[in-house]
């Protein structure tokens, strides 16, 4: 049994603390992706997990061994870095085997590991290579390769595909997915990728500043968001957001000219709150004239029509198909009430 | 980080680094600390073979004002300061140019001519001897400061060349592109974009030739000769003949003239490390 | 403005010569004084000193050629034996700066307070002259006052007279040596040390990797090119050590603690003979000794640059 | 006397006259000089005593001066040949040569001479009266007494000589006294003259004799690794009970505490009675070099230099403490002085020697002393040590 | 006048040819974007225009003057790179004046050029500023302003916001469309992204190898590519391709187990095709059970299925809104016929 458990987890470095009380509970196989703006401590987690940073106070577990102080090497973790970390002057081969080497496993034991590893990893034909003579892709392949050759119960991914290009990125992303079913670890995976905690995440976290935000598996996160971080976080493009005022029971909107019906619980007459609209919940409607295209940008299949209501506000709707709005253009917006989300103005809760 | 960080340890290991520092510390510069011991010590407590204990009274003024009165050692001083600045100047100077040249050009010799000046400065210099010697009298520049400065100059070359190309290399290249975008001269690139990135480098060297030239002795006895000329490692050797035996004046001599290069490397040495990082580590 | 043409908005369109050829030609004029001093003081004397070691000279009347008469009474001398003997026992014994430099840099690579001032201080023996540190050590090797004797009068042993033994006055030369060398090499690792890639350390730890163990597999390897100019630095000092021998012992005694650099010195340009030609023979086969090291060093710098 | 000449523009003197006693004599020398001739500028360069052995050939050729320090006999050779110093003979009048007759010989080269002399001193043993009282013992008369004062005080732990051999020539110094008292002066001008064989019967029993004293452990231990200066502490501390040396050890001696009561000297007696007795006496001279730019003032000064005043002046016990060469002037009142003077001028009947280092040709002299010291630490290597002497003979002499 | 005219460009490095006689005309104030895979070619074609590197053989001019042995200097051109190349020694008016400064323009003119390109691109606070204390975005933003101020006639970008984090990238990209809009000079843009490619472009130059595959407008290389090699490379994901012969006056295709009846002048019977399908033009239908669904990735507003044909062959199709296909699941596609395309097995040319 090797799910990870945080209880009040808390880093501190010197006086600054930048993880406050973390509680996360992370199943045995389950994939969790930890997400948030750049700073808010995500690699900081990861690595308090590894061992790599010490908790300052807290508890951490992995499977039923209380593991709040031991050694890296001895949790039973694997990590695989964001620049990979390779040993340049070792062979594929001697660094996927240098771990299970400096723990004094037999020579034909490691063997047989790298192998399969490598086979795996379709990594066979490069085991007598240096990692200065591969090429990105390969080397990320290598760190993994590194990280399983050690049969690890949980494994830790700090971004590790955003050295890659865009291509790659896709190709080992799928990889690792499939790695994940393969071998059925516990996966905790640091990414900045929406698409990346979309598509491998069974559970995805989101922090910010140090703290959770919201857990959730990817589709609940994007279908019901705890809050306007969480909502504007996750999806992309991002929710927009529009000021509106409850009043008569709706929510009116001065950016669309009228109220919407929002079917939610809604807060007293004349809170502020904020309305939000996913770009792809929106389609565009002749006749009414509350938005101006500023922009359109066509990616083939789909494209987005920059908006500028009356108002000043922004909004991004998406368009399918082949149409394309010509800038310049006068506006109106359609959707369907029911998507959309309301969230009160001061606290950013959502209201439901 | 290697080896873990000592926060990282226990508090007792904490406290035993920290005590072992200091120790560690004046074991290694034992001989310093003693000759430093002996230039405050009077001349009796030699002949009572008080070389270890406590000095039986504190001469230092004495001590040190009979080398600065009483003998050359100012002048030898300044001697040396009057071939060190210059050579450091001319060294650095020069191989900013060459190490710009071999640096940021690619053209078919590049690599040769810099491996002269690599191979040039690990010669034993002591095959220049001769010639460098006869070179220097036909120039009419034998026990001149210039006849040192001008040969110092050409042999740091060497070494600073191989420091400042791979330095230069170290730097981006694209700001040499966009500086060519931009359309400005060559020597423009080398005078406003280079020179001001190389700084540290420049700061390194100018240490590191600061400190040989100083300690120069080789050269300065086979170049020059006498007071008028020779720079203070000479000066010491012959301030010491004068005062054999005379161990307190000698440490005091000896002092004097290691002072200046420490003093130079403690006001550069946040440059230094950083130059050397950069220049000779990579 | 009577120009009929449109002003010329980029300026320079003079097409003139030096424009064309600016980037053919400015490494060049870069190139050209050090070039040309180099040239004049150290690749001429060169081959200067190959030409005189074929010559009697006593530096004051005409040189005379007597072909490889120097080299022939050079292979029968035996102080030139012993130069080159101890010449190798430099060699040997001075790499021990570069692991006596690492473990100092590893010592001392912490972040603790005033830990920058004590780096400096372990620097220090470097930037003395060795005309200082030469002293330094004749008197820490005394055999009546000094230091070491009293050290080991402690211990029951008796004076040893290092520098008047021929058994040990090269050690004890070498010694003192190492003394600023181990201080070069220390500077040299500490940079190379916050060069090394901390993730790599830390994938070390992951994998298990300690102490010793981090060191040899991941630490060092990671410490090469730190190594290699400690190696090269180290490798050139020790083959021109002069100035401590000059002041610590004067080749003696009896000519036992010479080294090939000293020994020309002392045949071309000492009190005792000025035999130029022979001098310039003795460099000569110094340089050809350098020659290897310098011949790998450049090897190493081409590779290095054609796997660029 | 020089007074009448009207003498102008620059002096140029370089000297080694560096230690402390000796500068101050130069410095006066040149006052006085500079007092003599007002509208001369008399620009003087003193340069460490051994850095000057070096430096003089490069400023022979490269930048003379005009007047410049140097040892007789065969040290100046080289530049006589290579004609960098002036033939002075003119200098060499008949009253000159009277009043300095005594070094004329070491100062002349195929009849001319190159230089003039302004000192030279004794050698001999200069001993501790205070211990010799204490054990009992008396001014050796022969070789026996000689050891057997030393196996008295060798017996009492005190060690007979003390010696610094770093820097070689002042075993050179033992040698020349064993060499001269067992072979006599003739031969010893021979050996150093390149016509005798190291391998010589004659060289060996001066080595055994030496060893005689060598296995008696008579020289203080380590001695290789002292300075002569160094090695007196010895003497001053009752370590050691005699010091083989150069009058000029005399003032340190005393500067360093010991009176004219606990210090004494001693001719080194003889060892084979059949020879004459034959004494060291190094000569310290000036010589003009042939590139200088005011050699009227430069004769001048030599001829000053060498008058009896001055020589008395500069080689008073105050100043240098040695012997003045010319003939006219009178010794110090100094005890070791009179005491030197007599032995040379009486009680050297076989000759008076140079030194070894100015007797043998450069290469020579390095090559033995540095044998010599060998000798001192590993009698044993004799055999070996005395072929490599006569092969650098044969190379050297050609 | 300021096009660029290329004819019968090459380019050898030593032995290697790496550009292979390029033709090619960029208009006036055209905005031109080369795309193409890694190593295929578009740096150094930039850096040829820009005089970086020298043109082996073949011929270059920019507006009416042939420059194709000019000094970069002399070309009137203005690169921005990757690494954004600034000056650290300089403050950001002292980066943007410098050209100006080297060139002997009076002080006065190069502060109102500095000031008026720092306020096009938003830099006025940050003049006094040393490009270390910038973020990334801002020090693009001045190394896009350096060019500005120089007044060029062509702007050369290589990969400018590569180095920027995602949510930057969108921004300075819309940035650079609005510079582009404002100054109308003309400019030529290496990328990897697509998403800057397609929303950019006035023209696109698919690059391969150094050869040109394809060059045209955006939604004119997405709907009508010429080869198989621009179809695959424009539009993302990736269009699908199946195998297929030619039948009977339609297009037999394995995979989907009938024929489709692509409205192509179709190649003589039995000849071997590809069909090539866009995720986005594909729909799943029940009963059918041509594919399996390997794998699904719901990124919110879409998902993609990974499905898998009896005969081994893989597609991706688009779903939209939030309905997730279960892995396993047999499945059958449908799609208008007149939206495939049909390509040439051999020649991997288009059939149209
Ligand atoms: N050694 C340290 N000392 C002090 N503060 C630190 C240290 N390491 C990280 N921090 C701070 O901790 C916070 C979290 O950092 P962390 O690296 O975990 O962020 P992150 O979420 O991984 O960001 P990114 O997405 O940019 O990688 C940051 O505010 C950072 O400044
Ligand atoms: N100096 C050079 N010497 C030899 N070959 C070179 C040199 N520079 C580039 N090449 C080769 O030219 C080809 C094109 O390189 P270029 O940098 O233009 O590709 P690119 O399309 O910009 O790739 P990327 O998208 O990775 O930047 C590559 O195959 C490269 O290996
Ligand atoms: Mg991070
Ligand atoms: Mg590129």
């Amino acid at each position: 049994m090797s799910g990870v458990t945080l209880s009040n987890v808390i880093k501190r470095y010197g006086q600054v603390q930048v993880i406050h009380g973390i509680d996360l509970e992370i199943a045995d196989g389950e994939f969790c992706v930890f997400v948030g703006p750049s700073g808010c401590g995500k690699s900081t987690l990861l690595r308090m997990v590894a061992g790599l940073e010490e908790t300052t106070a807290g508890r951490m577990s992995i499977g039923a061994r209380d593991v709040t102080h031991e050694d890296p090497a001895e949790r039973g973790v694997a990590m695989v870095f964001q620049t990979y970390a390779l040993y340049p002057h070792m062979t594929v081969a001697e660094n996927m085997g240098f771990g299970l080497r400096m723990n004094g496993h037999p020579k034909a034991e490691i063997r047989e590991k790298v192998a399969e590893a490598s086979r795996i990893l379709k990594l066979d034909d490069y085991l007598k290579r240096k990692p200065a003579a591969l090429s990105g892709g390969q080397r990320q392949r290598v760190a993994i390769g590194r990280a399983i050759v050690r049969g690890p119960e949980v494994f830790l991914f700090d971004e590790p595909l955003s050295n890659l290009d865009a291509e790659l990125r896709v190709e080992m992303r799928v990889e690792i997915a499939r790695l994940h079913k393969e071998i059925g670890a516990t996966m905790i995976y640091v990414t900045h990728d929406q698409v990346e905690a979309m598509t491998l995440a069974d559970k995805i976290v989101v922090l910010r500043a140090g703290r959770i935000e919201q857990v959730g598996a990817p589709l609940d996160l994007y279908r019901d968001p705890d809050n306007r971080f969480v909502a504007g976080f996750i999806g992309s493009p991002a929710m927009n957001f529009l000021e509106g005022t409850v009043r008569n029971g709706a929510v009116e909107v001065p950016a669309l000219g009228r109220a919407v019906p929002v079917p939610v619980r809604l807060p007293p007459e004349g809170t502020t709150v904020i309305l939000g609209l996913r770009p792809e919940h929106l389609g565009l409607v002749e006749g009414d004239e509350s938005f101006t295209v500023e922009l359109t940008e066509a990616l083939g299949g789909v494209s987005y029509a920059y908006l500028v209501a009356g108002n000043g506000e922004r909004i991004i709707v998406e368009e399918r198909g082949d149409q394309r709005s010509r800038p310049g253009r006068r506006v109106g917006i359609t959707f369907e009430p029911e998507r959309a989300m309301l969230f009160d103005a001061q606290t950013e809760l959502r209201l439901r | 980080m290697f080896p873990t960080p000592i926060e990282k340890r226990s508090p007792a290991g904490r406290a035993a680094y920290q005590a072992l520092l200091p120790v560690a510390l004046i074991l290694w510069l034992l001989p310093l600390i003693a000759v430093a011991v002996f230039s405050i010590r009077p001349d009796a407590d030699f002949s009572n073979a008080n070389y270890w204990g406590w000095p039986s009274s504190f001469e230092g003024v004495s001590n040190y004002s009979k080398v600065f009165l009483e003998s050359d050692m100012p002048r030898y001083l300044l001697n040396s300061v009057l071939i060190t600045a210059p050579t450091v100047l001319g060294a650095v100077a020069l191989s900013a140019m060459t190490g710009f040249a071999l640096g940021i050009y690619r053209f078919r010799s590049n690599l040769w001519i810099f491996f002269m000046f690599v191979a040039g400065n690990f010669v034993p210099f002591q095959i220049l001897m001769v010639p460098v010697r006869d070179l220097t009298l036909d120039m009419g520049l034998y026990n001149t400061k210039t006849g040192l400065v001008l040969f110092h100059i050409a042999f740091q070359t060497g070494f600073c060349t191989l420091f400042m190309r791979n330095f230069i290399r170290a730097l981006p290249f694209e700001l040499i592109e966009a500086a060519r975008v931009e359309g400005i001269a060559e020597w423009r690139i080398f005078w406003y974009v280079v020179l001001p990135l190389m700084k540290p480098a420049l700061a390194a060297l100018a240490v590191l030739v600061f400190t040989f030239i100083w300690n120069d002795y080789f050269w300065a006895v086979v170049l020059t000769q006498g007071v008028e000329s020779q720079p203070v490692t000479a000066g010491i050797t012959s301030f010491n003949a004068q005062y054999r035996a005379a161990y307190h004046l000698m440490s005091a001599g000896s002092i004097v003239a290691a002072l200046p290069p420490v003093a130079m490397f403690f006001a550069m040495q946040r440059h230094f490390i950083a130059g050397l990082t950069l220049g000779a580590v990579k | 403005m009577t120009q009929a043409t449109l002003p010329d908005t980029h300026p320079g369109r003079g097409r003139s010569w030096w424009r064309r050829n600016q980037i053919g030609i400015t490494p060049w004029l870069f190139l050209a004084p050090g070039i040309a001093f180099f040239a004049l003081y150290v690749i001429f004397p060169i081959f200067q000193s190959f030409d005189v070691s074929l010559h009697a000279w006593d530096g004051l009347g005409e040189p005379r050629y007597i072909g490889m008469e120097n080299y022939a009474e050079l292979a029968e001398d035996p102080a030139f034996y012993t130069s080159l003997r101890n010449n190798v026992i430099w060699l040997l014994l001075y790499l021990l700066a570069i692991p006596a430099g690492l473990f100092i840099a590893l010592f001392l690579n912490q972040t603790v307070t005033g830990i920058r001032l004590y780096k400096s201080l372990f620097f220090f023996p470097f930037v003395i002259s060795q005309v200082v540190v030469g002293l330094v050590f004749t008197w820490f090797y005394d055999p009546t006052f000094g230091l070491l004797n009293i050290v080991l009068g402690w211990v029951g042993l008796g004076p040893v007279n290092v520098l008047g033994d021929p058994a040990y006055v090269t050690y004890g030369i070498i010694a003192a040596g190492l003394w600023p060398q181990t201080a070069y090499c220390m500077i040299l690792y500490l940079t190379g040390l916050n060069a090394v890639n901390p993730e790599q350390i830390e994938a070390g730890r992951l994998d298990g990797a300690k102490g010793w163990r981090m060191l040899w597999h991941v630490v060092l390897p990671q410490l090469r090119p730190a190594t290699f100019i400690a190696f090269v630095v180290t490798i050139i000092g020790a083959l021109r050590s002069f100035d401590l021998i000059s002041i610590m012992t004067n080749g003696g005694p009896f000519g036992e603690s010479r080294v090939l650099s000293f020994y020309m010195f002392e045949v071309a340009l000492s009190e005792y003979g000025f035999r130029m030609g022979y001098g310039a023979a003795i460099a000569v086969v110094l340089f050809v000794i350098m020659l290897l090291f310098i011949a790998y060093f450049l090897w190493s710098m081409y590779r290095e640059e054609r796997d660029r | 006397g020089s007074h009448e000449m009207k003498l102008e523009g620059d002096l140029k003197i370089f000297s080694d006259m560096s230690n402390p006693a000796p500068r101050a004599v130069m410095e006066g020398m040149v006052e006085r000089f500079e007092q003599m001739h007002p509208d001369l500028d008399v620009e003087l360069t003193v340069i460490d005593r051994e850095a000057y052995k070096t430096q003089i050939r490069n400023f022979l050729s490269a930048n003379p001066p005009d007047v410049a320090n140097w040892y007789a006999g065969n040290r100046m050779a080289p530049y006589v040949d290579a004609g960098l110093f002036m033939d002075v003979s003119d200098l060499w009048d008949d009253e000159m040569s009277a009043q300095l007759a005594s070094t004329k010989g070491a100062m002349t080269m195929d009849g001319k001479q190159y230089g003039v002399p302004y000192t030279y001193y004794q050698w001999g043993v200069y001993y501790r009266k205070d211990l010799y009282d204490q054990y009992g013992l008396d001014e050796p008369q022969d070789w026996e007494s000689f050891k057997a004062n030393c196996q008295t005080l060798l017996d009492n732990g005190v060690k007979c000589f003390t010696i610094g051999t770093k820097f070689l020539w002042t075993a050179g110094g033992w040698f020349d006294y064993l060499n001269l008292r067992t072979n006599g002066f003739d031969y010893h001008m021979k050996l150093t003259a390149g016509e005798v064989a190291w391998t010589d019967e004659g060289v060996r029993q001066t080595f055994a004799n030496w060893r005689e004293l060598i296995d008696m452990g008579a020289f203080i231990d380590n001695h290789t690794a002292y300075s002569w200066q160094e090695a007196l502490p010895f003497m001053v501390n009752g370590e050691a009970a005699a010091y083989l040396m150069g009058n000029f050890a005399v003032a340190p001696l005393r500067e360093a505490g010991l009176t004219d009561e606990q210090l004494d000297y001693y001719q080194f007696p003889a060892i084979n009675p059949d020879v004459e007795l034959a004494e060291d006496a190094p000569t310290d001279t000036f010589h003009i070099p042939s590139g200088a730019q005011n050699p009227e003032a430069a004769k001048a000064f030599l001829k000053f230099v060498t008058s009896a005043e001055n020589q008395t002046m500069i080689n008073a016990g105050d100043a240098l403490g040695q012997l003045p060469v010319n003939a006219e002037s009178s010794v110090d009142e100094d005890k070791f002085l009179k005491e030197g003077f007599t032995t040379l001028s009486e009680n050297s009947p076989g000759g008076v020697a140079q030194f070894f280092d100015r007797d043998a040709p450069a290469e020579m002299a390095k090559v033995a002393m540095e044998g010599f010291q060998e000798f001192m630490v590993r009698p044993d290597n004799l055999d070996q040590i005395l072929q490599r002497l006569q092969k650098a003979a044969e190379r050297i002499y050609e």
